[in-house]
């Protein structure tokens, strides 16, 4: 099933589904990292609020899809970790070090805004 | 168990809480682990069981993660195996039981691998000692060329 | 073979070819951090959209121009990282943390371009 | 393979996954790496080769960069030494071998180079891992005074 990706103004979002197989997050990532290129996108919200799980591979992919989109240029925040599921990557000790995360959607854009209005040496190049 | 004064250490590894296997089965389905997909349904499948125990919403996190590990490894490593989820009961307690087995290569060193932080993939090797902190019970049991066998149990609080 | 060096206005533009041998990385490292002074930069772009792997010593030697030309007061910005590149380096492990990026050479522009108009603490101190 | 069990342990180091020696050659052709520019030489040498299998852009890019680690390290530690570079065939599945091998000092502690953030150079220390990581199998074996020998693969999917 593959994760419908939506541009919104200089943003990418990706909602990720319930029934996420590996390949579809191997999916998703390359398509990220595609279109992030092509639409000449700031940032990008992967949006996990239906996630039923977060193992360490789906750990592993998210953390690749924000590296290789941050060598790209661009900002990624991961937004919509549900308590349940924060508290299981504690407990196997999955920490998503540099990976910014947010509430929600709306503070994932307020977050990606943020990083162009006022850019650092690691925040996304590409805003105004 | 101390692996390495095991005059069968050659032979076949085990490590992990060795809990009576004496529990009452109350309910069992078998979930076949051949690709990525196979892992989706075997955790959905899994915290299905496991709520109709009344887990709370976390612990079926908790489970549907464990069981996400368990199928993963047996795509990586042995390519295919089977998941078994089982309800029990011992003494007044119930819980879920998980059995990951196959007949992959086995684990060569499971204390290592137990370890956290050793993998043979490209991974974090998070999977095996993560598994353990998640359930309350944990065993293993390989041997090289034969396969593997992981067992982990949770008890409803 | 040498990385020729482009003089745009107050910035230098540094395009790695393919076939780059760390001998070849090193001198332009040299020639962009004495450029930087001798032609009053006020940033460097180095592009290596064409470069075909990004390995180690490659990201080593990015980081140390990077460091080196802000301590001489510019600012750099890497500019071309393909995804396949990208997917490598994530995989290597290879971070280029504390590094500007963008996408292309026109986003690195514009990146410099803020920076001078935005300073901060981190930031390249020559804006005005 | 347990080295700290192995009474060969102070004459010769092996580590990783030991995969048969019983492929079938396809092609084959060897670089000799003196200095920096034989490195890129390797490294487009065996993408080219491993294009001719078919692997995809990404892979072909993994491959090219494990090949300029292996050869930078002969570089750095050993001077000269060579890149053989094989197209194989195991069974029904067909891939690249990289081997590395040189006449330098050895690799006293082949656990700990592999661990990452070890080196002796002023470098990352995250060649060897890192190689490790991007290839499917990988091996290395190291004697002290003799020289060491990487042996990576990676299959098309
Ligand atoms: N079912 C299995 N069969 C064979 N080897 C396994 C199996 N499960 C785990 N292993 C081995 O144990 C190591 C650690 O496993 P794990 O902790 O799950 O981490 P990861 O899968 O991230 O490497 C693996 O790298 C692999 O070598
Ligand atoms: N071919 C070799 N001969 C001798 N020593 C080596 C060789 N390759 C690697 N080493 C040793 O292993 C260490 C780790 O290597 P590596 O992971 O490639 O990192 P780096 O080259 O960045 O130090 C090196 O610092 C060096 O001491």
């Amino acid at each position: 099933m593959e994760v419908p990706i939506l541009k919104q103004g200089p943003y990418l979002i990706a909602s990720i589904q319930s029934a996420l197989s590996d390949a579809d997050l191997v999916q998703l990532r390359d398509a990220l990292v595609e279109q992030v290129g092509r639409l000449r996108s700031r940032g990008v919200i992967v949006d996990v609020t239906a996630l039923d799980v977060m193992d360490s591979f789906a750990t592993r992919t998210l953390r690749d899809i924000t590296f290789m989109i941050r060598l790209r240029g661009a900002e990624t925040v991961i937004v919509g970790i549900q308590p349940d599921v924060a508290f299981t990557m504690v407990q196997l000790g999955l920490k998503l070090e540099g990976v910014p995360t947010a509430l929600d959607l709306e503070e994932g854009i307020a977050f990606l805004r943020q990083k162009a209005a006022v850019p650092n040496k690691e925040g996304s190049p590409r805003g105004r | 168990m101390d692996g390495e004064r095991d005059p069968l250490d050659a032979l076949a590894q085990t490590e992990g809480s060795m809990s009576s296997g004496k529990d009452r089965v109350l309910e069992e389905v078998a979930v076949q682990i051949h690709s990525d997909t196979d892992i989706v349904a075997a955790r959905q499948k899994g915290r299905l069981l496991a709520a109709s125990l009344g887990f709370s919403s976390s612990e079926l996190t908790l489970i549907a993660t464990a069981i996400s590990e368990l199928a993963r490894n047996i795509v990586l490593y042995a390519k295919q195996g089977e998941i078994v989820l089982r309800l029990c009961e011992r003494g007044d307690r119930r819980g879920v039981m998980v059995r990951a087995r196959d007949q992959g290569p086995g684990i060569p060193d499971i204390r290592r691998a137990l370890q956290g932080g050793f993998s043979t993939s490209r991974s974090l090797g998070l999977g095996l000692p993560g598994v353990r902190r998640l359930m309350d019970e944990f065993e293993i049991e390989s041997r090289i060329g034969y396969g593997t066998t992981v067992t982990a149990r949770k008890w409803r609080r």
